[in-house]
């Protein structure tokens, strides 16, 4: 039943429409009255002319060519693809924080400021460090603020211009070397060792006078906790340098062990990742981050303090690197994220670290026969495995990817981190029954052997979806960016 | 589980987490709730505020109280597109690969510009990084700035440019838009790009088409922010020759949600798609001929190219332009001109009845679009409170976001605004408060 | 991506729970001590052990195996299958009538008692008749209520016990004899003519002094308006009979033709159709009943009325049929049917109609040169085809249905009105855009150009859909009518 | 289209109906409304009542506040079941005939019975329908009703039966429960059923037991009307030897929503089957031996078998019985238990606290579950007021229902009570008006 839809532009005809606004109710003025002509559009926007029906008509049947964690298993690594749990929609869509101008007076929306007081409360007390800001809007937005501070604070001790080098494991996320850009600073990379920690020795001749910064995962992005930790920490600070914690495997370590005693200085999180918030096909998500003692004062603008007469925005920070977006947040998220975490408690949290754990493990013994396991070792809350064993019959890791999708099941992230060859990363988080991950072990197993006897099946594959690999190669040399009328081509 | 991994417990799985760093003790936070007990703790906090749906809303300033469609959650709400991931997998995610392409023909046909993003964060940060991709196209690296663009997108362009080395000047306002002159007098052959906000932060339309000429004179890139309700009545940005045109797109079916989530979009002409941040759609094929959408133009991406990345930018805010496809989907070309008319009717009714008012004079007498600015000639806080004791509220505030004069006031009225509403605000507004 | 579901007792495992309740917060006394031990419960229910999780997954996989109005075009003759509009959606679940208790005091439900008082005044208006109860769940429902008042009346005229029979054409819908006969009626059916309204010699014979009633939908069941409505009416009329109304088919008449003044004395509609409640895959409906004055005195307890001190709850109907169901009505319904009426006020209602009867009529005129068309007149807001000519070809009209399942399109309804050889009855309602019509033409003739060249082909349809064509007869000749461990079996 | 149908305006397609039968004027009905004016116009009406949102819901009688599972929203809206029709097209449907399926599956491990339908209109009509069911399947046309049942119900029997030729009488009613030496001396041959609900209208338990004995001693059948929730601690009708069990099934999950939509259900014992009215959904296979749901043993209803039909029923409350599945897979085995514990507890600490209060006595001491009569000694309007004005409702009230005493009324807690809400309501009830 499910097939290709029409792009919108092709459907509708002239004068229908899907909503009908309320007729004008106040005396009218021409619009070159108010309007000088020039700025008067002369054409009005070619949008679709759709009626009620066909419009949810559309996106129902295109709803329907998705997958989602809704519908399957979602072990894309790194990505943290829990079950978002639907109280918390219920409460984000409450006219109570969904409809809240962002510049009400502040006695209106004490209640959303308690929140997002509370919600900073429990973040540093889960990151173990000092205050935080709720601003950033994702992940990578969190890392733009946090190496923000990070210059900040060297610029206030002089040596802004000098500290010009953050370094970064060479398996680390993309974002984390594009922030570090974006900020100004010139990345050094760090290998990783055999034993998938970051290479300390290398760390020790990187870093040095010019170093601001170290980003790290902790879990790293194989999965695994670098037990050196705290000498990597050591290092760093030793040299005067900060350490910064992408809390994007912060799933891990909830109530496990805190980013702040691992000696971490800034910490971000992924709300749409370890909170649960959901993805919305691509966002929004959050990333809030904290800060020790001694970053608060740079903070971006504004932060939310609790005065004698309540909860209110504090702009008035003197240090502060200024800001990173417009209002205050992607509050909604927060609304989500604070419930997910009253939800739960310390027990509940720290029930989720260990489950998470649990199943990465659960999975990786499974898949262990089949696969190359460049690291044996407990992993955390996810793991790599790699495709090499199946390349030598010419299968590649993204033929299996593919291939998998036919099993009904959402592939792992593949080809990160970078430096595992043919990289599988599985993550299946705490909220997956053992059933699906038994479903998973089963399709993964069949299409190791399936790579085996029958390669070319594999390599064709998808043959199930609606449509069949797509030309990756053609949609970036020809591209094709946005639906055009047969009348204009 | 436990035994096929060869544990005896889950804690062993921790083993190698040393000591030292090991969580000594619980958490501090509060006990876990069940549903219905952590529902009745939201109610309680929703209700510590007051909302657009207690008080009526004459607020603008960036995000704004427009009306959207019911049936635009039935089609959000689908678990589909709420619950995945970023489309990786595009045989299994067509879904949301067609909205976004939709999505950003959308916004193309809005602009009259070429190439559209999937999105970006928010309308500041959008605007930012619409001054990097002037910045790297021209190989220039100063940026020129009106005053009258919204006082956070200023600070936002600020901040981001500032880390990379880049000058940003504000062109002065005179009367509420942006000085000509002034523009004339700063621009250079160094100038990468201007930055225009227009309908601009104090409502008023700027003389785009005069700005256009002198940027394009100076091998500048002319960047606009833009309300894409305006867009309904306003001649688009690719019509007055606008090289990238920004915004946030929460008026486009998104609540207001007390500032977030909204979206960034940003739409360039042809020639910069390779600076553009952020991901992008693109139509190709199956092996079959058969008609798909993938993510494309990954190598300006962060995962590909890393530090040399044209943007950070990885998970963006495609729900969000989920709502804003959708929503333009549902009120179609009639109906988006009717919003902006309908916007524009309401606030120009309001601005006719507050003339004479003893309590507002307006700023500046420049023609504007859906908000103005009045200065109230009253402190704040005792405004708001007259304003809340009768059910209403506007702003921003000029104090809340750091503009002088002090009692100055965006107001702002959407089709959604009653006239009997209107005319109630202006009886409470348009007083003095002693009178 | 659509494959069948296990069913949900296949899945889960002890002590996982889709919903946790709140604690026991007041002092808890043993169970014994509430409950004598022979009333106690000894094993648990064995209901499933999901997670939310599993839960939602589930059925969000089971939903996408579903064909809806919200997916396709769905021109099930008879059924009214329109489009139902988001906003009565969001009305009907504001607190302020989703959360109301049946027997909350009147003060605190007035807004709910006006609605109420003002559809049925509105439903009246529609009818050509005086009062109505909104009380009936569903059509059926709304026609035994209809003949329980006939009776009553006949019984006040002290004729009841002589009254006996209801006549009923012979392409009524099955649940109008099955009605009568809940109602202690004996059924008698009339042939229709050869323009296919009812015939009136036949119905001149019939009629007499043992006459209750005739119920007749109008346009009746082959969407063909009965011209002789009122010569009909007149005949029982005449011989003390009442008329009965089965508005199953109103969305041909709103404004255009009222019940009342055909001759009608009872009206039964269906919200659920005509006034687009959705159908939620099979109920709820509504099915109010409107009635002339004189029949008013009988309608079922509780009648909203208008007093003095607001609206209220009139149990005081000395002549009463009583009661039909608990409480006032499928309220939900209610409300959305009402927020329609509400939206398209009587303009729109009528234009509604007209476009309704355009559609059909295109359709027809569109499909005639491919099937037969028994009766070849204007069609109101549908019309019926014969598979006959695909017959010759060993293809029926199953087979066309279940083939047009592979084109992605739901089927019209088949093999009723049980007096048309092959019946397909098509019903494309006001809702749906040329481009659905012109793609069921389209899939249409490509069946009949099927049947002809390929029969096989159609015979074995459906081939597209998640299973194939079901065993009819092994379902009811081996019944499975619920799950069973397979430790039980 | 017009052209394609041959007429020149969509009048001439009305042009066979009679001048006299057509209408004259426009309907006289209120104009038309855009969306966001009838939304406005909604909230209005609704903002006139006050619903169990805004006071504490002490009612029951048949309609209870419940816990619901925010997750079954997400369940239920989902457009594929919400706008579809009947399953008729099974290849098509599976996604609404396998819930229906495992809607039968749960309500026979709830009952202990063999064999369930897709759902009749509510609960009142589904006693009936099993009285007719009783009366078809003995071929015997008295039917014994006990008193204690809730008098809508008997009603709507008695409305039902009488139509049908079938004598109904009531057993008195003994201290809030069926006198069992009344049923033994009206019982006989000729009884097709005995119709008993448990707990009965006054909350209380009845003597099922004694009650099944005494009926099948007759060769009758026993009719049980039961509370689904109650289900989680009591005994299923199976095990006391019921042969149909019916009940309102709105505490599984479904909204108060003024009385409906709800959804009746019916149990019965598998030599029943035939006799069940309305749709049931069977398991089979398609031609390749997959495992598929249909619409089956339709030749029991009225579309086959016309005036010959167990019933007339067509539509009937699908969504709503998709709801009562959704809240039993979402709490469980486990949770449907705690969800009648809990509610147990509520109601008999309720109970307790209001022993030795002035303002109320109990009807009668007897075993309950979740709800119990009381006597308040005060006029039901007073009381009302007294209550309403404190937050609370309770009911229904003896005098709404036709019920003596006239100031009888009816008190539940279910287990979305707090202690503190029961605390303060017995504050208020508990008392005398004038104390
Ligand atoms: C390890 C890691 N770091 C950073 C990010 C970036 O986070 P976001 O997508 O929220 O910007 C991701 C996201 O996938 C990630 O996996
Ligand atoms: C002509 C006709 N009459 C009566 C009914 C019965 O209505 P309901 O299903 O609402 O009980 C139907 C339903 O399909 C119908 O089409």
């Amino acid at each position: 039943m499910a097939e290709t839809v029409p792009v919108i532009f092709e459907e509708g005809s002239p004068q229908r429409r899907g909503y009908r606004f309320p007729k004008c109710d106040v005396p009218e003025i021409p619009l070159e009255e108010a309007i000088p002509t020039e700025h008067i559009r002369k054409e009005p926007a070619p949008l679709p002319e759709v009626s009620e029906l066909q419009a949810v008509r559309h996106f129902v049947r295109l709803s329907r060519l998705n997958y989602a964690v809704d519908v399957g298993f979602y072990p894309l690594g790194s990505c943290t693809m829990k079950y978002n749990p639907k109280v918390n929609e219920e409460a984000a869509s409450m006219p109570g924080f969904s409809r809240l101008h962002p510049y009400q007076p502040f006695e209106t929306v004490q209640g959303a400021l308690e929140l997002m007081y509370h919600l900073e409360r429990f973040l540093c007390e889960i990151a173990g460090l000092h205050r935080a800001t709720l601003q950033p809007a994702a992940g990578a937005h969190g890392e733009l603020v946090g190496l923000m501070l990070m210059r900040a604070y060297h610029d206030q001790k002089g040596e802004g211009s000098t500290r010009r080098k953050v370094l970064i494991p060479d398996a680390a996320h993309g974002t984390n070397p594009a922030s570090a850009a974006m900020c100004g600073y010139q990345v050094v990379e760090i290998p990783t060792d055999r034993r998938g920690g970051m290479d300390l020795e290398a760390l020790r001749k990187a870093v040095g006078p010019d170093t601001a910064g170290l980003m790290l995962t902790n879990p790293n992005t194989l999965g695994l906790f670098d037990e050196q930790i705290h000498q990597l920490a050591e290092l760093v600070h030793d040299a005067g340098g900060l350490l910064y914690y992408d809390g994007a495997n912060a799933n891990a370590i909830l109530g496990i062990s805190r980013p702040g005693d691992m000696g971490f200085d800034i910490v971000h999180f992924n709300l749409h990742k370890t909170f649960s918030t959901p993805h919305g096909g691509g966002g929004p998500g959050a990333g809030p981050v904290a800060v020790s003692k001694e970053l608060a004062q740079f903070l971006p603008v504004p932060v939310v303090d609790k005065t004698e007469s309540g909860y209110t925005l504090n702009y008035n920070l003197p240090n502060t690197i200024g800001r990173v977006r417009s209002f205050y947040g992607n509050f909604g998220m927060l609304v989500r994220a604070y419930a997910y975490i009253r939800t739960h408690g310390p027990d509940g949290l720290r029930r989720v670290s260990e489950h998470a754990v649990l199943h990465a493990n659960y999975l990786m013994r499974k898949l262990q026969p089949y696969f190359d396991l460049p690291f044996d070792r407990h992993c955390k809350h996810e793991f790599v495995l790699s495709g090499r064993r199946q390349k030598r019959n010419g299968v590649r890791t993204l033929d299996m990817a593919k291939r998998l999708l036919d099993y009904g099941i959402h592939s792992p992230t593949v080809y990160f981190p970078l430096i595992v060859d043919e990289a599988i990363m599985i993550e299946p988080t705490e909220t997956e029954p053992i059933e699906a991950l038994d479903e998973f072990v089963e399709a993964m197993i069949a299409i190791a052997q399936e790579a085996q006897e029958e390669p070319e099946r594999v390599k064709g594959a998808p043959h199930h979806t609606v449509v069949g690999r797509l030309d990756e190669t053609r949609a970036a040399r020809q591209p094709v960016l946005r639906w055009r009328s047969p009348d204009c081509v | 589980m436990l035994s096929v991994i060869g544990v005896s417990s889950i804690s062993e799985l921790f083993a190698d987490i040393p000591e030292a760093v090991r969580a000594k003790a619980p958490l501090d936070l509060p006990e876990g709730m069940a549903e219905a007990t952590l529902l009745q703790h939201m109610i309680a906090l929703g209700a510590k505020n007051q909302s657009a749906d207690d008080l009526v809303c004459f607020a603008g300033g960036g995000a704004y109280d427009h009306l959207i469609p019911t049936a635009l959650k039935t089609i959000v709400s689908r678990s589909e597109f709420y619950t995945a991931y970023t489309p990786y997998q595009a045989e299994i995610s067509q879904g949301v690969l067609q909205t976004i392409f939709e999505f950003q023909t959308l916004l193309c046909q809005l602009t009259g510009l070429d190439v559209a993003n999937a999105s970006v964060y928010e309308g500041a940060s959008a605007l930012a990084e619409g001054a990097i991709m002037a910045c790297s196209h021209t190989g220039r690296s100063r940026v020129l700035i009106s005053a009258t663009c919204h006082p956070e997108y200023r600070h936002v362009v600020r901040t981001y440019l500032s880390h990379q080395g880049i000058a940003v000047e504000e062109i002065p306002a005179q009367d509420g838009a942006l000085s000509l002159e002034a523009l004339q007098d700063m621009i250079g052959d160094d100038v990468a790009g201007v930055l225009v906000q227009h309908p601009n932060f104090y409502g008023h339309l700027e003389s785009v088409h005069r700005v256009s000429e002198v940027v394009h004179q100076h091998g500048a890139l002319f960047v606009v922010s833009v309300d894409p309700i305006s867009l309904g009545v306003l001649e688009p940005p690719g019509a007055y020759g606008a090289d990238i045109a920004v915004g946030e797109g929460q008026s486009l079916g998104n609540t207001l949600s007390y500032g977030g989530p909204y979206l960034g979009f940003l739409v360039a002409k042809e020639s910069l798609v390779r600076r553009i941040p952020g991901r992008i759609v693109g139509q190709t094929v199956d092996a079959q001929g058969r008609r798909g959408f993938t993510l494309t133009l990954q190598a300006r991406e962060q995962h590909i190219r890393r530090q040399r990345a044209t943007s950070n930018i990885c998970t963006n805010q495609a729900l969000n332009a989920l709502c804003a496809t959708a929503y333009l989907v549902l009120v179609g070309k009639e109906g988006l001109r009717e919003a902006a008319y309908l916007s524009l009717q309401k606030a120009h009714y309001l601005e006719r009845e507050l003339r004479g008012r003893a309590g507002v004079r307006r700023l500046a007498d420049r023609p504007f679009f859906k908000e103005f600015a009045v200065q109230t000639g009253e402190d704040p806080h005792e405004l708001d409170k007259r304003l809340l004791s009768a059910g209403f509220f506007a702003g921003p505030h000029f104090a809340h976001v750091g503009l002088q004069p002090e009692d100055g006031l965006i107001v702002c009225a959407t089709e959604a605004r009653t006239k009997d509403e209107i005319d109630r605000f202006v009886d409470v507004i348009g007083v003095h408060a002693d009178g």
